[in-house]
């Protein structure tokens, strides 16, 4: 029985309860124990930083001064922004020493920050901290025949010297848990381009440019839907993706769900426990891929020069 | 510990076997139950020789002298002294087959008062590291701690430091009997003689012997084996070893816990480096 | 010789004391890192002016310092120009409180020297001004040999005024000089009876017991008249033998007075030193163009030990060693001049 | 240890040691001693670009820092010197392969017996200046002066002597 | 009694704008040794000269005290006039007021002057204690050693031997050529390159001058200037090339295939081959890593194949020694890995290669026979893009510094593409076009106009997959848009980077190198080409990136210095090195093991005037000892001492201020 430090962010208990619900119930059957942090607050998300950069500290120092009590040796974020915030914060505060000093001084009477717990978004705790392999054990319900496209989004392995996970452009880490529920990853280049979440209330066109053109090059990749890990990233790509189509005038109907509820689905729970009424594009159709058999990619055949150039050298 | 008998016997062999001219040892003084070095070439005077916890002279010093530096010697030494002895030979001061050795274990000595002397209680080497014969069971290397005194001053305010620094080298007569009874001053001429040496500081006050005494711990840093000797020597009972304790400790903490002489070809500290020594204090 | 005498206790004594501390630039033995050394005092509880004698100084360097700057000098296009050093001749009265009987008689032998051929002005003036007052020991040391010289200890005028311990708790205070007898009267305020033939008995009672604490004794005549025929005795060599050479013996006898000369320059000024130096030193007799007629250790030795013993008396009259036996007690490897003379003269 | 200025009637008070002043336009003498290859083009470079710097320092030239024999600082201290800066070629840039890395461990160990027979740790400095940093030389030299100018003018073995 | 004089130099406004020169000399003449102490415009002119020449005669001086710029400036210049008026130059001593005064505390005058008068002081009473000392001679060995036989390499070893020396050419390769080899055509003349540069690895080859060592490497260099002694390792070949002919039935005969390395792994060589046709020697080696029989001890197909019986797989590694006097490095460069650009799909796209792939297929001789084609299907691609600075300038992926020539490879590639796919477009993204030099900036412009390649300035951000296309997504900054061309084949123009053994090299060889690992020059603008090390020079981009005709440039100025170098039979030292004082050496030999290069040696010497016994003391060996020092500062009882910085000098000198 593991235990762990749960920071589940705002919208995990609003927008994105599907992702929160969906967690604990595979974090159950991983036999991981949650402990949620007693009287959490907002980790400042996108817009604290760019009015005071002290108080943008200060917010997610709470919150690891509440974590550090719980003494448990991770914390596992759901949010992706929430995990840059909070990470990016520790980081700044662990190389200025005397800056944290002053701000939990003055600022927050909880307690002493010492900076000793460590931060996982929830994709990397599944995939450092479980393993693949256990994962796999759990498998009851293979997805296989589900064509995913993973898309991390632009906050989970970026910057690389603040998450120090995966590769910052091209990460595999969700591609590889899906192949471990059975699914097939598709290739998929825009896993970590912007969506525009940040703008996803003040200015909805960049979003939709943005996310139009994520949602274009999945539908490309041939995947019958999207596996996000963040919810900012899920509302964009889901909420929007009907004024996408109808900007664009294409028809994508990608449904756009979490990482835990492929998850939950191929551990077994059955599929109201997915919450997938909250989605907007329906996920059902989709999910009646799973069980079909992909056909292999027929071979590209080479001109003559290509195989002269492999053959030997005479 | 009393040895005297043990030592008796090798003397006397030694010369039996004709392998020795001289051998070096201590003698009882006639007057109270302190003890001297005792250099015998006549066989005759084997009985005079002791050895107790009050045999406190490093008896190394006797192979810089000429009448014993190219001759055969026989030569008791404790942990320190061959400490020292390892070190001539290392500076190959002395030729390995002219010295038999004999190595005490030694249990540490006696000072004045009749208690254990400081650098014994914290002597890192209590056994010899080279001898020819080994008197005694050995105990081993022990754990090294920075001098009690070093500790002691370091916590004083600079100010106090140096004014009791200078009083040290004002009470200096600049003797040198410190140099002439250490082991590892054997240099055919040495930097502080007038006659020899161009950075002599002629004036015999508080500054020339801080000059003399200073320029001397730093020849001997990382050489020394604190065997106390120059301590026991200075008539004005100058407290020498803080100089050579401060050394050591500094050594021992940055440059890979080098001590003097523990091993053979492991010349001073100063004579060789490691990439990885401390940096942090040069802007 | 003045036998004005005074009976007091500690109590009386230490008033005395306090009284002269009080008035007179006053020097006495201070301890530090256990060594008793004259340095000049202004309270009676810095010092111990019954500091024992194998752990106490010599007094000379207050008149003969370890070091002393001779002359200043500038050089420039000029040429060279030397000046008087910024040092103080000793001006005023001085008292020195606690001198041993050997070392105040060591000061009458150096005074020998001083005041022959060249006159030292500066060590003469400090010898005027100053009043001696010695402690005569209770008891010698291991090393002590001051009675078996050519000196009565108990009746030397080495010293102005000296105390004396008597039986059961008495003190006297004596008067041996004139300049002593005036100073006592003038500065021993307090009541004291004035000491009795009774008290002269006494005294010499107690000498007899100082006398009897000697563990070395020897006949100086023969030892001296021995030594003038033994030049060429290998028995220097064999005394010698152990000796490490760290010239201590000289730095601190009462009555050697070897120095060299030494200059200090800075830009274009200097100064010049006299500073102790030690016939045990190798390049003590090494003459320019490289000479040394004492390279080794044993003729250095029977130089001290003739110049100690020999030379000396036939020169001045007094033996130039005053039998302290400081040398012995700082030897490193306790050598002691009486064991050399004695061993070279086998007696 | 406190080593802050007062000015206190316009004189220069030393915190190393308040029993010593000076007057308020004192200034420090302090000995350079550069290594031919690295410290000291460092410092011609200095020159050519102009880059302006305290004129306390004196410079003695040597052909690498591990010709400097730690004596050296003893005698300067004793006699003109406030403070001694002593530089050479980073290491591994040692024009002589190894030399400064022998004399960096005689400049650890004397600096550490100098501070721990009472003089300030600012009275000796240590750099490593290289032939391209002209104005590092100039930074050095003066962060030297200002720490020597709090500490005030050297006392300690040296006025005895006139 | 010493007779100094002293002469101040103004250095025009240089030194008396600040220094109060009169004042100056005023002070000088106070001090007692001086004899004579006047002050001059220009002491470095030859009236300044001429003034120290006339008074060292006049008035019988001792030592000389010259107060201007610094002795690094003008030293030799002075000692000069010193021995011209028959005194020992070394008797000179120089007060720099100029670089460590004057020009350094211009705001302060009176300091300045102070400063200056001190620094003046010191300087003469260092000079006293100056002594006569004399240039040591040492003999030269007149060969010289090249590391590398690419063009820097085969252009040095050539003007070295033309001049009648014997160089030793050490190639790691099996043959010479290196990276010139793998290209097509060069710019800007777009002449081939295997044309221009065979000729030249033939002539090394045939050179009586020239010994060639392929296939091996330095492993030691010791000794000093004039005086090396070096220890190549000549890698097992397996194939005796005494008696082999290179008719190549071996290499045909093979089974086993290995990636090319020559044709940066596009296809297939032999486990016995030689790297391309040309090679020189045109002798084959046998790759140990792959040959079936080293491994496993079955085939031999080559040695039964062979008539000449060369093939010999008991060969092991020899080591072979040569002496020589200076060594020439021209290691060349290695191209930059561009796998973190992860963003382009590097490593997962096909279709994305480095410029050197691109050189190889457009390569008339190359795997694709001159055409270049998509590694994924082998198609021809019509639409290329090409993107400038991959690494080069990139401070968070790669290095700071530019790669200088991929601005104009890149034009030259646009040209061959022209040439070779007719109906293609070429697309360059740049961050700036660097086409300085000879025909360069006209080369670039043929690329634009005359082949119409499309010049986009901006950054990639992305390149993604669409079918069978790659879309290259990126900036172009001069409509201010972001832009997205479809292509068929993506060239990455990779940055030049030092070659990874260089730091091994160069602390073998005792020279220092940057942190990129290019070997330092001695000055970046005086010595170029010289190493600080005596004797060591620079040929190529082992220092930086070059390209063909500065590379062929420096190498022939290296080639210069060499021959300079071996000008005399012997070569003159400079005097100021360590001797040591027998009678105060106690022998204890720590000299002996902190002296860095081995200078120290001990010799056994009687222990007194005339005595059988004999003691063991130091001894300088006064050719190695390059006199910095180390020694002395060591020697407790002051036996050593260091000519032109003995202790007595220094003290002088401290003792002055």
């Amino acid at each position: 029985m593991n235990k762990l430090t749960y920071f589940p962010g705002c919208s995990a208990h609003g927008t994105s309860e599907e992702f929160d619900h969906t967690l604990k119930l595979v974090m159950k059957s991983l036999d991981v124990q949650m402990e949620e942090i007693p009287d959490w607050n907002c980790c400042g998300a996108t817009s604290a930083h760019v009015m005071t950069e002290n108080l943008a500290l200060a917010l997610p120092m709470r919150n690891l001064v509440l974590a550090e009590k719980l003494e448990n040796k991770t914390m596992g974020i759901a949010c992706a922004s929430c995990y840059s915030r909070m990470k990016g914060t520790k980081k700044h505060l662990d190389e200025n020493p005397e800056l944290a000093r002053k701000i939990n001084s003055t600022v927050i009477d909880e307690g002493e920050y010492k900076g000793t717990i460590d931060i996982k978004s929830m994709l990397q705790y599944c995939y450092e901290e479980i393993g693949l392999e256990t994962i796999k054990s759990k498998v009851t319900k293979s997805l296989s025949g589900l064509k995913v496209a993973c898309y991390y989004g632009c906050l989970l392995t970026r910057p690389k010297d603040v998450t120090f996970f995966d590769s910052p452009e091209y990460p595999m880490s969700m591609d590889l848990l899906m192949e471990a529920l059975g699914a097939k990853a598709m290739e998929f280049d825009y896993k970590t381009e912007c969506c525009g979440a940040s703008f996803s209330i003040s200015d909805t066109e960049i979003v939709e440019s943005l996310s139009g053109k994520i949602l274009e090059v999945a539908k490309e990749s041939g995947a019958h839907l999207i596996v996000v890990a963040c919810p900012l990233c899920q509302s964009n790509l889901d909420m929007r993706q009907p004024d996408i189509e109808k900007h664009t005038n294409k028809k994508f109907d990608l449904p756009v769900m979490y990482f835990t509820q492929l998850m939950a689905l191929a551990f077994g729970y059955p599929e109201k426990e997915l919450k997938l009424s909250k989605h907007i594009v329906p996920v059902e159709a989709a999910l009646k891929h799973i069980g079909e058999a992909i056909p292999e990619p027929e071979k590209v055949k080479k001109t003559k020069k290509a195989v002269e150039a492999e053959s030997e050298v005479e | 510990m009393d040895y005297s008998k043990q030592i008796q016997e090798i003397a006397s062999k030694l010369f039996a076997e004709n392998k020795i001219d001289y051998f070096v040892g201590y003698k009882q003084n006639s007057f109270d139950d302190s003890q001297v070095p005792f250099l015998i070439t006549d066989p005759a005077e084997i009985p005079k020789l002791v050895f107790t916890d009050k045999s406190v002279f490093n008896l190394a010093n006797y192979l810089k002298p000429d009448h014993t530096k190219r001759k055969r010697v026989g030569l008791v030494v404790k942990g320190c002294d061959s400490r020292a002895l390892n070190l001539m030979l290392t500076e190959s001061q002395v030729k390995r087959e002219n010295v038999y050795i004999i190595g005490i274990c030694c249990e540490g000595v006696l000072n004045d008062k009749g208690e254990k002397a400081q650098n014994c209680v914290e002597c890192v080497m209590p056994d010899p590291v080279v001898y020819d014969e080994r008197i005694g069971t050995p105990t081993g290397k022990r754990e090294y701690t920075v001098n009690a005194d070093i500790r002691e001053l370091a916590t004083k305010a600079l100010e106090e430091r140096a004014d009791y620094f200078e009083s040290i080298f004002a009470n200096c007569i600049r003797c040198n009997a410190c140099r002439h009874s250490c082991p590892l001053c054997y240099c055919a001429k040495c930097c502080l003689d007038q006659e020899t040496s161009t950075l002599y500081h002629g004036a015999n006050t508080s500054s020339g012997a801080m000059h003399a005494l200073m320029t001397w711990s730093l020849h001997l840093a990382g050489r020394c084996v604190d065997c106390r000797n120059c301590e026991k020597a200075c008539p004005s009972h100058l407290p020498l070893h803080l100089l050579h304790k401060q050394n050591e400790s500094v050594i021992y903490e940055n440059f890979q816990q080098h001590l003097a002489g523990m091993e053979k070809d492991n010349r001073g500290a100063f004579y060789k480096y490691s990439l990885s020594d401390p940096d942090d204090f040069i802007l | 010789m003045s036998v004005f005498l005074v009976e007091t206790d500690k109590a009386g004594l230490q008033k005395f004391y306090e009284e002269i501390i009080g008035k007179f630039e006053t020097y006495a033995p201070v301890e530090k890192f256990g060594k008793f050394d004259y340095k000049k005092v202004s309270k009676l509880d810095e010092c111990d002016p019954d500091s024992p004698i194998g752990m106490t100084m010599s007094v000379k360097p207050l008149f003969f310092p370890k070091t002393a700057k001779v002359m200043k000098f500038k050089e420039d296009n000029t040429g060279t120009t030397v000046s008087e050093t910024d040092e103080d001749p000793l001006t005023g009265q001085r008292v020195i409180l606690g001198v041993k009987h050997c070392d105040a008689r060591g000061l009458q032998v150096l005074d020998q020297v001083y005041k022959w051929d060249y006159i030292d002005t500066d060590y003469q003036k400090r010898r005027k001004n100053t009043l001696i007052i010695s402690t005569r020991c209770d008891k010698a040391d291991t090393q002590c040999f001051c009675t078996s010289l050519d000196y009565d200890v108990e009746n030397s005028d080495a010293h102005d005024v000296r105390i004396v311990n008597g039986l059961n708790g008495k003190i006297y205070i004596q008067a041996v000089t004139q300049k002593g007898e005036g100073f006592v009267k003038e500065n021993l305020s307090q009541q004291s009876a004035v000491g009795s033939q009774q008290s002269l008995e006494e005294i010499k009672k107690h000498y007899q017991s100082f006398e009897a604490s000697f563990r070395l004794k020897m006949d100086y005549k023969e030892v001296n008249e021995k030594l003038q025929k033994l030049f060429d005795s290998p028995e220097y060599e064999t005394v010698s033998s152990n000796c490490i050479g760290c010239n201590t013996c000289a730095f601190i006898c009462p009555t050697c007075h070897c120095f060299k000369i030494t200059d200090e320059k800075i830009k274009d000024t200097g100064v010049r030193y006299k500073s102790y130096d030690s016939c045990n030193n190798g390049y003590f007799t090494l003459m320019a163009g490289g000479h040394n007629p004492r390279p080794v250790k044993y003729r250095r030795w029977r130089q001290r030990a003739l110049h100690k013993f020999v030379y000396y008396k036939e020169r001045f009259g007094m033996n130039l060693c005053v039998g302290c036996g400081h040398c012995a007690i700082s030897c490193p490897v306790n050598i002691s001049i009486f064991d050399v003379v004695n061993q070279v003269a086998k007696v | 240890m406190e080593t802050e200025i007062k000015e206190a009637q316009g004189k220069i008070v030393s915190a190393e040691n308040p029993g010593i002043t000076a007057p308020a336009d004192w200034q420090p003498v302090i000995i350079g001693i550069l290594c031919n290859w690295c410290s000291y083009a460092g410092s011609d470079l200095t020159g050519t670009s102009r880059i302006q710097y305290p004129p306390n320092i004196r410079i003695i030239r040597v052909p690498c820092s591990s010709r400097v024999d730690p004596w050296f600082i003893i005698k300067s201290l004793q006699t003109a010197a406030d403070g001694v800066l002593i530089s050479g070629c980073h290491p591994g840039d040692c024009h002589y392969i190894s030399g400064n890395y022998y004399a960096r461990r005689r400049f650890l160990v004397t600096k550490k017996l100098l501070n721990f027979i009472g003089y300030h740790e600012n009275r000796v400095q240590f750099s490593w200046v290289s032939a391209a940093e002209g104005p590092k030389f100039a930074k050095v030299v003066a962060k030297v002066t200002e720490d020597i100018k709090k500490l005030g003018p050297l006392h300690r073995y040296k006025k005895e002597n006139f | 009694m010493a007779r100094v004089g002293v002469f101040v130099c103004f250095c025009g406004a240089n030194i008396a704008g600040v220094v109060d020169v009169p004042a100056v000399v005023q002070e000088a003449k106070k001090i007692k040794e001086v004899k004579i102490a006047i002050e001059y415009k220009y002491m470095c002119s030859d009236p300044g000269q001429q003034m120290i020449r006339d008074a060292i005669v006049q008035n019988r001086l001792t030592s000389v005290v010259v107060a201007a710029c610094s002795p690094r400036m003008h030293e030799k210049t002075f000692r000069k006039a010193l021995s011209d008026a028959g005194m020992n130059p070394y008797l000179l001593e120089i007060a720099n007021i100029r670089e460590h005064s004057s020009w350094v505390h211009q705001k302060d005058k009176k300091a300045a002057t102070e400063k200056a008068s001190d620094l003046i002081r010191m300087a003469i009473a260092k000079s006293i204690a100056n002594e006569q000392l004399h240039e040591i001679s040492v003999p030269v060995t007149k060969r010289a050693l090249v590391i590398g036989g690419g063009i820097a390499g085969i252009q040095a070893a050539l003007d070295i031997a033309d001049a009648r020396i014997p160089v030793t050419l050490v190639e790691k390769s099996p043959s010479i050529g290196g990276r010139m080899a793998q290209l097509d055509e060069t710019f800007p003349t777009l002449d081939c390159s295997q044309c221009i540069l065979t000729p030249k690895m033939v002539d090394v080859a045939a050179h009586p001058y020239i010994e060639l060592i392929p296939y091996s490497e330095v492993i030691e260099l010791n000794g000093y200037v004039g005086n090396y002694k070096a220890k190549i390792k000549k890698k097992a070949s397996y194939v005796d090339f005494s008696t082999c002919t290179g008719c190549g039935t071996c290499t045909q005969k093979c089974p086993v295939k290995v990636p090319n390395e020559f044709n940066m792994n596009i296809d297939k060589r032999k486990a016995i081959y030689t790297p391309f046709p040309q090679a020189v020697p045109n002798k084959p080696v046998i790759d140990a890593e792959h040959c079936t029989m080293l491994l496993k001890g079955k085939c031999g197909i080559c040695a039964k194949f062979c008539e000449k019986g060369s093939i010999n797989f008991k060969m092991v590694d020899e080591v072979i020694e040569r002496e020589i006097g200076a060594v020439v490095i021209a290691t060349g460069y290695d191209l930059w890995d561009p796998k973190p650009y992860e963003e382009y799909g590097v490593g997962r796209y096909k279709d994305i290669i480095t410029s050197l792939e691109f050189e190889r297929m457009v390569s008339a001789s190359g795997p694709t026979n001159g055409v270049p084609v998509r590694p994924s299907d082998g198609k021809v691609p019509k639409n290329v893009v090409f993107i400038k600075c991959i690494g080069s300038r990139d401070e968070a992926k790669g290095i700071e510094y530019c790669s200088k020539i991929c601005c104009m490879y890149t034009a030259k590639h646009a040209i061959l593409l022209h040439h070779k796919v007719h109906d293609s477009h070429a697309y360059i993204f740049y961050m700036d076009i660097r086409a300085a030099g000879k025909g360069y900036e006209e080369f670039v412009k043929r690329a634009q106009v005359e082949t119409a390649a499309t010049y986009l300035r901006g950054r990639v951000s992305k390149i993604y997959k669409k079918g069978d296309k790659l879309m290259v997504r990126g900036e172009d900054a001069q409509i201010g848009q972001v832009v997205e061309v479809e292509a068929d084949l993506v060239v990455l123009a990779t940055a030049v980077i030092a070659p990874k053994d260089n730091p091994a090299l160069a602390r073998l060889l005792g020279v220092s190198y940057d942190k990129y690992g290019y070997m330092s020059e001695a000055h970046p603008k005086l010595r170029p080409v010289e190493t600080a090390k005596a004797g060591i020079f620079l040929a190529g981009c082992t220092q930086a990136p070059k390209d063909i005709p500065d590379t062929v440039a420096q190498a022939s100025a290296c080639a210069a210095k060499v021959c300079g170098l071996f000008a005399g039979d012997t070569m003159k030292k400079d005097p100021m090195i360590s001797t040591i004082n027998n009678e105060f050496c106690s022998g204890c030999q720590n000299c002996v093991t902190v002296c860095p290069y081995q200078a120290i040696v001990t010799e056994e010497i009687p222990l007194g005037y005339g005595s059988k016994e004999l003691r063991t003391v130091a001894k300088i060996n006064e050719g190695v000892c390059q006199g910095c020092g180390s020694c002395v500062a060591v020697c407790r009882s002051m036996a050593i001492s260091l000519a032109g910085f003995t202790d007595p000098q220094i003290i002088n000198e401290i003792v002055a201020i």
